[in-house]
C-alpha cells in the first residue's frame, strides 16, 4: 500500500514530464529525423526567445499581477533597434535593448504600484502604446536588421549555438534571483500573501515594481534574440505573445494568483509548446490541425496538473489515526 | 504607575478613528521590561487597533509613545522592527509558500558579504538555534503550509526572539492553540520575560491574562477603563471594568433541559485516517458537546456530517430519514446547521454587507418566483438579526462585515443560520476570539435555540464552557469515540483524560 | 493582488448643492459615463459629425455584438474567472451556423426550418464550449485562464479547418434573407439587435442584482470556500457562468454572421481584449466577486464611443493604438482615484 | 477641415508587408495631389470592424471607398450600404464574391500569378533533370490571398509529379517567427529540400536566416541552390533576382492597380460606366524575363530608389 502510493505520487508529480516524453516518443516513432540531437538544439534554440520572455512573466505572475504588453515591449525595442542602430555594434544594440525594455517594465511598474490600477488594464494599454509608437516610428514596414545582428544566429559560445546561451544566461541570472536572493524569496512572499507582506514590512510596491523591470528587461533581451532569427521586424511582430508566455509559465506551474511556481517550470513549459510546433512540423503535419493538437496538448498538460494536485492534496491530507489497512 | 523603574514602552494620550469614527480615545498605557502587560477588552474596544499602532501598521492621529526613553513613532512595520518591537498578530502572518526558515528572515535576509545572495548556512544555524530555544521541533526547511496552527504560532515567536526584539506583542496568541500548546507558550513568554524582554499580551482568556501578566489594562470602547497590577484585581473586577456591568453567571440557565426525542444520530462513521466507527445521537433540545483536543478530528467529523468532507461508511440519520452522500445544501435541506471555525476563510464573505451575509445560506427564503429576491424582506430580516444578535451596528445594508470586530462578526455568522430554524445546529468552536460579554450572548442565543426544539452538537476546546453549556458530553480521540459523560456535574479531569486518549489506554492495560 | 478599494461607502456626506451634486455623479458608478460625455463634448469640434443620428445609430449597432459578449464576459469575471475563448465560440458557431442554412450546399439548404434550426445549432456551439470550459475547471481543476486560452486555441483553428469542409473561400456565404433581417430589420424603430441585447441585459442585469443565482455568482466570486459552506452549489455556479458565456458569444456570432450574410471564421478574432477591457474599465474585478452589467455597458459604450470617433477622424492605425491605449489609461487611473477618494471619505 | 473639399476612404485590410504599406502609401499620394482629403481606417483582420469602418465612412458622407476588404463574403452587406447612400465603392486587389451589390473590383489574380510563378521554378527542376523536394510557406489560413496562393502552387506542381514532391507544408500564420521556425524544422525533417515557395515576400529574412543556417543559401548555378519562387514582387524579391538567389517571383502590378482603383473612383463619381471587374493580370517575374519585366516590378521601381546609381 504505502509503496504502492508513493509511487504513484512519484508518477503524478512528474506527469508533465511523463507527457512530455510521451510525446517526444509519438513525434520519435513517427519520424525518425525528431529524435536527432540537431533537433532538440534547434527546438531549443526556436524556444529561446519565448522561454526567455516567459522567465520575465514568472516573476511577474509570482507577484499575482499580469503582464500583457510584452509583446509591445518586444515590437518597440526591435523596431527602434533597426531604425536608429543600424551600424552600431551588437553589444551596444542588446544593451540599448535592455535599457528601453528596463525603461518601460519601469513605467508600467510605476502606474502599477504608485497609483494602484490592475495591471491587466494598465499593461493592456501600454500594449496598445507601445505598439502604435513602433507603427510610427517604422511606418507600418518591415524593417530588416543588417548582418552585424543577422550572423549572431550561426555565432556560438563554448560550442553553444548563442540563442541558446542567451537562453542558459537568463535561466541562470534568473533562478539565482528568485532562489538564491532576499529580493526572490519576497517576491514568492508578496505574491504569496500581500497583506501579510506588508505587515511583515517588505516594500510590496517596490517588489512588484523591480518584477515588472524585469519583464521589460526579458521581453527586450527575448525580442533581441529572436530577432536574431528572423532577421526583421515587421507589424505582427510580438503580436499575441503575451499569450504565448503566460501559457508556457502555466504549463510550468506557475500560478496566476501568484505565490507558486519556478523559472524551471515555466521553461519546460516554452520547450512543450515549442517541441510540439518542431514534431508537427518534421511530420509534415496537416497545417490545420496545428492550432488544434497545440491547443489539445496545453490542455492534456493542465488537465494533468490539475488532477495531480487534487489527488496529492488528497494523498498528503493530514491523518490523524493511523490508516488501517482495507 | 506602579513600580519605580521607569517603563520600558510608554504610550500616551493616543486616538485612532476611521471613517470619522473614533476607535481609540487617548488611550495611555506602559509595560516595563521583563514584565506583561494584559491588555483586555470586549471585542472593538480597540486592542488590535491600539497594537497596529505600536506595530507601524497604522498611524496614530495623536498622541505620543516612548520606547526605552526615546520617542518612538514608527512610520510602518519595518521600522518598528529595527525599533525592536515585534507584534504577532492575531491573523498569523506567515507565507505558507515559503519555508520554516525563510519565514524567519523574509524581511532581512543575512547576506553572502557584498553579493545579495542569501547567506543560506547563516539562515539555517541561526534557525536552528532560535527553533532551539522555542522548543519547536521542525527541519528549517519545512514549508510552513505543512505545519500545524500551533507550530505556526511558535515560527512566529521564533521570528521576534530571532530579532531579538525588545518588546513582543502577542495578539490573541491562544485561539487555536491546544492546550499543552498554550502551556508550553506560557513557558516561553516566562523565559523571554526572564530575559528582560516586554511583553503585551491580548486575550480574551482572562485567566490567562491573569497567569501570564503583572499588569492588567482594560479598555472599553476605545477608552482605557483602568489599569491595575493583577494582583489587586479579581476576575470579576476586570470583567465589570471591560463590559460596564457586572455579570455573575456566565452560563445562563436554560428552562428546559434535554430530553426529547431522538432527533439525530450517526452510526459507525468511518473514513480511512480521520475517524474510525464514530456513532452517537442526540435529542431535541439537547446540548451534546464534542471535546477532544486539538487535530483530535472533531471538525472533521463536524464537516463530514455536513457534506463538506467525504467519507466512507455510515449512515447519518436526521428526523428519522437517513441522510446519504450529504452535500451542504442536502445537509441544510435535511435541517443541518454548521457554523464554520475559520470565521474569516469560510464563514463571512468579508467584502460583503451584514445584510448580505445575513441572507447568503437562506436565500430560497427572501426569494419569489423566478428567484427574484426581495430586497425589502432582505433588509428586514437581517435588521431583525441584527437586533436579536444585539449587533453593534444597524446599518445592516451598508456595513461590510469586515468592519466588524472579531465577535460582532461571530454574531453575523450564528444569526444567518438561524435564520433557518435547524434541526440541528453543528457549533466548531462558537466563541473563538470572541470577548467574554459577546460570549454571554452566544450561549444566550444558543440556549434560545435549544428552548425552541434545536439540538446542538457544541464543539469547543474550552473545556469550562462545554461542561457549563452541555447535557452531555462526548469525548473524542483520534477519530475515535473514547468516552460519553452525561452526568452533571461533569467530571472535568475525566472529560480531559478520556480526550487525551488516557482512559482508552488504561482501560486497555 | 491589488487591493480593491471599498465600493460604496459614506456616499451620503455628500452635499446636494449643483457643485455637488456633480461631485456626486463623478464620484458614482456612473463615472464613466460621465467620462463618455467628457470625451465627446472633447472630441466634437475635430468630428463635428459625432453628434449625429447617423453615427450614434452606428454606435448602438457597434455596441451590440461587443455588449452581449461583454455581458458573458462580466458573469465569468465575477465568479473569479476568465474566458478568452469568447472569440472562438463566435467564430465556430458563425461557421458552423452558417453551414446550417447556406443556401449554397448547407445541411439544411432551403429549407423553412434551417434558420431556426441554426440559431438553436449555434447557441448549442456556444453553450457547449462553454461547457467544456465550466468542466475543465470545475471537474479538472483546472485554471479558467489557460483551459480557455487552449479552447480558444482550438476552436479558432477547427472553425477555419471547418470552412474548407464547407466553402471553396475562406467563409461561408449565402446566408438567408430571413436570418440577415436579424442585422438590417427592426421592430417599430428599434434595430432587432438592439432588442435582442437590449433584452439580454436586462435580463442579465435582473439575474444577477435581483436573484439568488445572482448572490451565487457573487459569493462564488467573493470566496468559493465560504459560498461551499454557506450551502452555495459552488461547481454549478462556475458553470453557469461558463454556459452564460457560451451563450452570449453565440448570440454575438449570430449578429456578425446576419451584418455580414456570411458565416466567417475570423469576424470579431481581435475583440478580446477590447471586451475584458470594456469590462473592466466599467469597474468589474478580474479578480472576483465585484461587478455590475450597467457598468459593463457603461465600459462598452466607452469603448465603441472611442473607437467609433477614431474611425470619423480616418486616424492611422497607429494613431489610434496609441490614443486608444492612453485613453484606457486614463480611464483607469482616473477611476482609480475615484475610488481612492470615495475610500477616503 | 477645408469645406467643399470631397473625402475619399481609403479602407485597408492591413498593413502587414511592404506591398500594403507601398499600395495605401501611392494611393494616398495620389489622391492628395488630386486634392482630396482621405479617411483611412485598417481593419486588422477582422470582418465585422471592417464592416463598422465602412458604415463609419458613410456615415461621414465620404464621397467614395477604396477598400481592401478582409473577406469577399462579408463585404457584401457592405457595397449594399454603400450602394444604399450612393457612394462609389472601389475594391482594391481583392475582389468581392459575386452578388448583386454593385462595385469595382481590381482584382491580381493571386492564384494564377503563383500558379505561373511556379510553374517557372518547375520548369527550371525538370531541367535540372533531378527529382527536388519542395516545401511551401503557406500564409495564415484564415486569410483568402494565402489560400489562393497556396492554390495556385498546388496547381503548379501537380502538373509535374515526376519531379516535385511536396515534403513541408508550413503554416506561418504570416508570422515571421513561426515561419523561420517551421523552415527550420522541415529542413531537419528533409535535408535535402531543394525547391521552396513562400506565400510572401516578407518572410524573405527568415528565409534566407534558415537557409543559411542549413547551408542551402546559394544563387543559381551552385548545385546546392535551392529552388526559390517568390510571391508580390518585394524591392527584397528584385535584388535576390539580381544576385541569383530567388528563380521567380508572382509580381502583382501595383502601379497598375492603384492607377486602376483611382481612376475608377473618379470615373464613378462623374457618373460614368465602370466595368465590374477590372484585371491586374500580374505576371511572373523570372530569371528569363526579369531585364524586359523588372520596370513593371513596383518592388525593382522602389529598389531603384533606395539603390541609385
Ligand atoms: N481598518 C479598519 N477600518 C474600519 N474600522 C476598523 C478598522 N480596523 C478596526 N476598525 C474598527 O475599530 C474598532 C476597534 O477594532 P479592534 O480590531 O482594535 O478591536 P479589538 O479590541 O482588537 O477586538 P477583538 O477582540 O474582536 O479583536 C472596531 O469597532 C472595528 O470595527
Ligand atoms: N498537523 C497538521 N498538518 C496540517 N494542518 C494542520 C495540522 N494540525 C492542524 N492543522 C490545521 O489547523 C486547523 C485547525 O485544526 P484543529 O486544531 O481545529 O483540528 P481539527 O482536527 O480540525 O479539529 P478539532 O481540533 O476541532 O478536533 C485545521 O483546519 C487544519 O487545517
Ligand atoms: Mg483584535
Ligand atoms: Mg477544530
Amino acid at each position: 500500500m504505502k509503496i504502492g502510493s508513493r509511487a504513484l505520487l512519484l508518477i503524478l508529480q512528474n506527469a508533465p514530464y511523463i507527457l512530455f516524453v510521451v510525446l517526444l516518443v509519438v513525434f520519435g516513432l513517427m519520424s525518425d529525423r525528431f529524435f536527432a540531437i540537431a533537433n532538440f538544439r534547434n527546438i531549443i534554440i526556436q524556444a529561446a526567445p519565448i522561454a526567455i520572455l516567459a522567465i520575465g512573466m514568472t516573476f511577474v505572475l509570482l507577484t499575482a499581477q499580469i503582464d500583457l504588453s510584452v509583446g509591445g515591449i518586444m515590437y518597440l525595442t526591435a523596431t527602434v533597434l533597426a531604425l536608429y542602430m543600424t551600424g552600431a555594434p551588437w553589444p551596444v544594440g542588446l544593451a540599448a535593448v535592455i535599457f528601453m525594455g528596463g525603461f518601460i517594465g519601469a513605467l508600467n511598474g510605476v502606474v502599477v504600484t504608485r497609483l494602484g490600477v490592475a495591471s491587466f488594464i494598465v499593461t493592456l494599454a501600454t500594449l496598445f502604446i507601445l505598439r502604435g509608437i513602433a507603427m510610427y516610428l517604422s511606418n507600418t514596414r518591415t524593417l530588416m536588421f543588417g548582418d552585424e545582428i543577422l550572423t549572431l544566429n550561426r555565432a556560438t559560445v563554448l560550442g553553444i549555438p548563442s540563442a541558446i546561451f542567451a537562453f542558459l544566461v537568463v535561466f541562470a541570472v534568473a533562478w539565482v534571483i528568485l532562489h538564491q536572493t532576499p529580493f526572490g524569496r519576497q517576491v514568492y512572499a508578496v505574491g504569496g500573501d500581500p497583506e501579510a507582506a506588508r505587515k511583515a514590512g517588505l516594500p510590496v510596491a517596490r517588489i512588484v515594481f523591480f518584477c515588472f523591470v524585469i519583464a521589460g528587461i526579458c521581453a527586450g533581451v527575448g525580442g533581441f534574440v529572436s530577432i536574431t532569427q528572423i532577421g526583421a521586424v515587421g507589424p505582427k511582430y510580438g503580436d499575441q505573445i503575451e499569450f504565448s508566455a503566460i501559457a508556457a509559465a502555466v504549463l510550468g506551474g506557475v500560478s496566476l494568483f501568484g505565490g507558486r511556481g519556478s523559472v524551471a517550470g515555466t521553461v519546460f513549459g516554452a520547450i512543450l509548446i515549442k517541441s510540439v510546433q518542431n514534431g508537427l512540423n518534421i511530420i509534415n503535419a496537416d497545417p490545420y490541425i496545428y492550432p488544434l493538437v497545440t491547443a489539445a496538448i496545453i490542455f492534456l498538460a493542465v488537465a494533468i496538473d490539475g488532477l495531480r494536485t487534487r489527488i496529492i492534496e488528497r494523498l498528503e491530507r493530514r491523518t490523524i489515526r493511523p490508516v488501517s489497512v482495507e | 504607575m506602579t513600580g519605580a523603574s521607569t517603563p520600558f514602552l510608554r504610550v500616551e494620550g493616543v486616538r485612532k478613528s476611521f471613517f470619522g469614527v473614533t476607535v481609540l480615545h487617548d488611550v495611555s498605557f506602559a509595560v516595563e521590561a521583563g514584565k506583561a502587560l494584559g491588555l483586555v477588552g470586549e471585542n472593538g474596544s480597540g486592542k488590535s487597533t491600539s497594537m497596529n499602532i505600536l506595530g507601524g501598521v497604522i498611524q496614530p492621529e495623536a498622541g505620543s509613545m516612548f520606547l526605552g526613553g526615546e520617542a518612538y513613532a514608527p512610520a510602518d512595520p519595518k521600522q518598528a522592527a529595527a525599533a525592536g518591537v515585534a507584534f504577532i498578530h492575531q491573523e498569523l502572518n506567515l507565507f505558507h509558500n515559503l519555508t520554516v526558515e525563510e519565514n524567519l528572515f523574509v524581511d532581512a535576509f543575512p547576506r553572502r558579504g557584498v553579493l545579495p545572495l542569501i547567506d543560506r548556512r547563516a539562515i539555517r544555524a541561526s534557525t536552528e538555534e532560535v527553533l532551539a530555544e522555542v522548543d519547536l521541533q521542525v527541519k528549517p526547511s519545512t514549508l510552513v503550509a505543512k505545519l500545524s496552527q500551533g507550530e505556526r504560532q511558535l515560527v512566529e515567536i521564533a521570528k521576534a526572539v530571532s530579532r531579538n526584539a525588545r518588546l513582543i506583542i502577542f495578539d490573541e496568541p491562544t485561539t487555536s492553540l491546544t492546550r499543552p500548546e498554550v502551556e508550553r507558550l506560557f513557558a516561553i513568554i516566562e523565559r523571554l520575560k526572564q530575559r528582560g524582554i516586554a511583553i503585551i499580551y491580548i486575550s480574551h482568556a482572562l485567566e490567562d491574562v491573569i497567569s501570564v501578566c503583572e499588569t492588567i489594562t482594560v479598555l472599553r470602547d476605545g477608552h482605557l477603563a483602568g489599569t491595575a497590577p493583577k494582583d489587586d484585581l479579581t476576575l470579576q473586577q476586570i470583567i465589570a471594568m471591560m463590559v460596564g456591568r457586572s455579570i455573575d453567571t456566565i452560563y445562563p440557565q436554560r428552562l428546559r433541559s434535554g430530553g426529547g426525542d431522538r432527533i439525530f444520530s450517526v452510526s459507525g462513521l468511518s473514513q480511512p485516517g480521520v475517524a474510525e466507527n464514530v456513532s452517537f445521537d442526540i435529542r431535541q433540545g439537547e446540548i451534546v458537546g464534542l471535546s477532544g483536543l486539538m487535530g483530535s478530528g472533531r471538525s472533521e467529523l463536524a464537516r463530514m456530517i455536513f457534506g463538506l468532507d467525504p467519507f466512507r461508511r455510515g449512515v447519518i440519520t436526521i428526523n428519522g430519514k437517513p441522510l446519504n452522500d450529504p452535500t451542504p445544501r442536502s445537509a441544510m435541506d435535511a435541517g443541518i446547521a454548521f457554523l464554520t471555525e475559520d470565521r474569516r476563510g469560510e464563514g463571512l464573505l468579508m467584502d460583503f454587507t451584514v445584510s448580505e451575509n445575513t441572507v447568503l445560506a437562506s436565500l430560497r427564503s427572501v426569494a419569489g418566483a423566478l428567484g427574484i429576491l426581495d430586497k425589502r424582506a432582505i433588509s428586514r430580516v437581517s435588521l431583525d438579526m441584527a437586533s436579536a444578535m444585539r449587533l453593534s451596528t444597524d446599518r445592516v445594508d451598508d456595513t461590510q462585515v469586515k468592519h466588524l470586530s472579531g465577535g460582532n462578526q461571530q454574531k453575523v455568522v450564528i444569526g444567518k443560520w438561524l435564520r433557518r430554524q435547524p434541526v440541528l445546529f453543528i457549533l466548531d468552536e462558537p466563541t473563538r476570539g470572541i470577548d467574554v460579554g459577546a460570549k454571554q450572548e452566544v450561549y444566550r442565543i444558543i440556549n434560545g435555540l435549544v428552548e425552541r426544539g434545536s439540538a446542538v452538537l457544541l464543539i469547543s476546546s474550552e473545556i469550562e464552557e462545554l461542561m457549563g453549556l452541555s447535557d452531555r458530553i462526548l469525548a473524542l480521540s483520534r477519530g475515535e469515540m473514547v468516552g460519553s459523560f452525561d452526568s452533571k456535574p461533569f467530571d472535568r479531569e475525566a472529560i480531559m483524560a478520556a480526550a487525551a486518549g488516557v482512559g482508552k489506554l488504561e482501560a486497555a492495560e | 493582488m491589488t487591493a480593491v478599494p471599498p465600493a460604496h461607502i459614506a456616499q451620503s456626506a455628500i452635499p446636494r448643492s449643483g457643485m455637488g451634486r456633480l461631485l456626486k455623479l463623478v464620484l458614482s458608478e456612473y463615472f464613466i459615463l460621465v467620462l463618455c460625455l467628457l470625451y465627446v463634448a472633447g472630441i466634437y469640434p475635430f468630428v463635428p459629425e459625432i453628434l449625429t443620428w447617423g453615427v450614434w445609430s452606428n454606435i448602438l449597432g457597434d455596441m451590440m455584438p461587443l455588449l452581449v459578449v461583454a455581458i458573458g464576459q462580466t458573469f465569468v469575471l465575477i465568479v473569479a474567472g476568465i474566458d478568452l475563448s469568447i472569440t472562438a465560440i463566435i467564430s465556430m458557431a458563425a461557421v458552423v451556423g452558417a453551414s446550417v442554412m447556406t443556401g449554397t450546399g448547407g445541411y439544411l439548404s432551403g429549407s423553412a426550418a434551417a434558420v431556426p434550426i441554426a440559431i438553436l445549432v449555434m447557441l448549442l456551439v456556444g453553450v457547449g464550449i462553454g461547457f467544456i470550459n465550466g468542466m475543465s475547471i470545475v471537474w479538472l481543476n483546472m485554471p479558467s485562464f489557460i483551459v480557455t486560452l487552449a479552447t480558444r486555441m482550438f476552436f479558432a483553428g477547427a472553425a477555419i479547418w471547418f470552412v474548407t469542409f464547407h466553402s471553396t473561400s475562406s467563409s461561408i456565404a449565402d446566408l438567408p434573407r430571413s436570418f440577415s433581417n436579424f442585422s438590417t430589420g427592426s421592430f417599430s424603430g428599434i434595430p432587432y439587435t438592439v432588442l435582442v441585447v437590449g433584452m439580454i441585459a436586462v435580463v442579465a442585469h435582473v439575474f444577477l442584482s435581483r436573484t439568488r443565482y445572482g448572490r451565487w455568482i457573487y459569493a462564488v466570486g467573493a470566496n468559493p470556500k465560504a459560498a461551499r459552506v454557506s450551502g452555495i452549489p459552488v461547481e454549478r455556479t462556475i458553470m453557469m457562468a461558463f454556459l452564460i458565456s457560451g451563450a452570449c458569444a453565440s448570440v454575438a456570432a449570430m449578429i456578425y454572421a446576419a451584418r455580414m450574410q456570411t458565416g466567417s471564421p475570423i469576424a470579431g478574432e481581435n475583440i478580446l481584449l477590447d471586451v475584458i477591457g470594456a469590462v473592466v474599465i466599467g469597474g468589474t474585478s478580474l479578480f472576483g466577486g465585484k461587478g455590475k452589467i450597467i457598468w459593463t455597458v457603461f465600459g462598452v459604450l466607452f469603448l465603441v464611443i472611442l473607437d467609433t470617433s477614431m474611425k470619423l477622424l480616418g486616424a492611422s492605425l497607429f494613431a489610434i493604438y496609441i490614443i486608444k491605449g492612453s485613453v484606457i489609461l486614463l480611464a483607469a487611473m482616473m477611476d482609480t482615484l475615484r475610488n481612492r477618494i470615495l475610500a477616503e471619505r | 477641415r477645408a469645406q467643399g473639399s470631397k473625402t475619399i476612404a481609403v479602407l485597408f485590410d492591413g498593413l502587414y508587408s511592404e506591398f500594403w504599406v507601398a499600395g495605401i502609401q501611392i494611393i494616398r499620394e495620389d489622391l492628395k495631389k488630386r486634392g482630396f482629403e482621405i479617411m483611412e481606417a485598417i481593419s486588422d483582420q477582422d470582418d465585422n470592424k471592417q464592416f463598422e469602418q465602412v458604415r463609419a465612412a458613410i456615415a461621414r458622407k465620404v464621397d467614395g471607398i477604396i477598400i481592401v476588404q478582409t473577406d469577399s463574403n462579408a463585404v457584401i452587406p457592405a457595397i449594399r450600404a454603400a450602394n444604399e447612400a450612393d457612394i462609389p465603392m472601389v475594391h482594391f486587389n481583392r475582389p468581392p464574391a459575386p452578388s448583386d451589390a454593385f462595385s469595382v473590383a481590381i482584382q491580381a489574380d493571386n492564384q494564377k500569378i503563383s500558379r505561373d510563378a511556379v510553374t517557372y521554378s518547375c520548369e527550371v527542376a525538370k531541367a535540372s533533370g533531378k527529382k527536388h523536394k519542395a516545401a511551401i510557406l503557406i500564409g495564415d489560413l484564415g486569410d483568402p490571398n494565402a489560400i489562393q496562393r497556396r492554390d495556385g502552387f498546388q496547381e503548379a506542381v501537380d502538373q509535374y509529379p515526376d519531379v516535385i514532391e511536396v515534403v513541408a507544408k508550413i503554416p506561418t500564420e504570416w508570422n515571421a517567427d513561426t515561419a523561420f521556425a517551421g523552415l527550420t524544422n522541415a529542413l531537419q525533417a528533409n535535408p535535402d529540400i531543394s525547391f521552396l515557395f513562400t506565400s510572401s515576400d516578407f518572410l524573405i529574412p527568415q528565409i534566407q536566416q534558415a537557409l543559411k543556417t542549413a547551408d542551402k543559401w546559394h544563387p543559381v548555378g551552385n548545385e546546392n541552390h535551392v529552388i526559390f519562387t517568390g510571391f508580390d514582387g518585394f524591392p527584397d524579391a528584385y535584388a535576390l533576382m539580381k544576385d541569383g538567389y530567388m528563380d521567380a517571383c508572382g509580381v502583382q502590378n501595383l502601379f497598375y492597380e492603384t492607377e486602376l482603383a483611382i481612376q475608377a473612383i473618379l470615373d464613378l463619381q462623374e457618373g460614368k460606366k465602370v466595368d465590374k471587374l477590372l484585371l491586374d493580370p500580374g505576371f511572373a517575374i523570372t530569371q528569363q524575363n526579369i531585364e524586359e519585366k523588372k520596370e513593371e516590378m513596383w518592388g525593382y521601381v522602389l529598389w531603384k530608389e533606395k539603390n541609385p546609381g
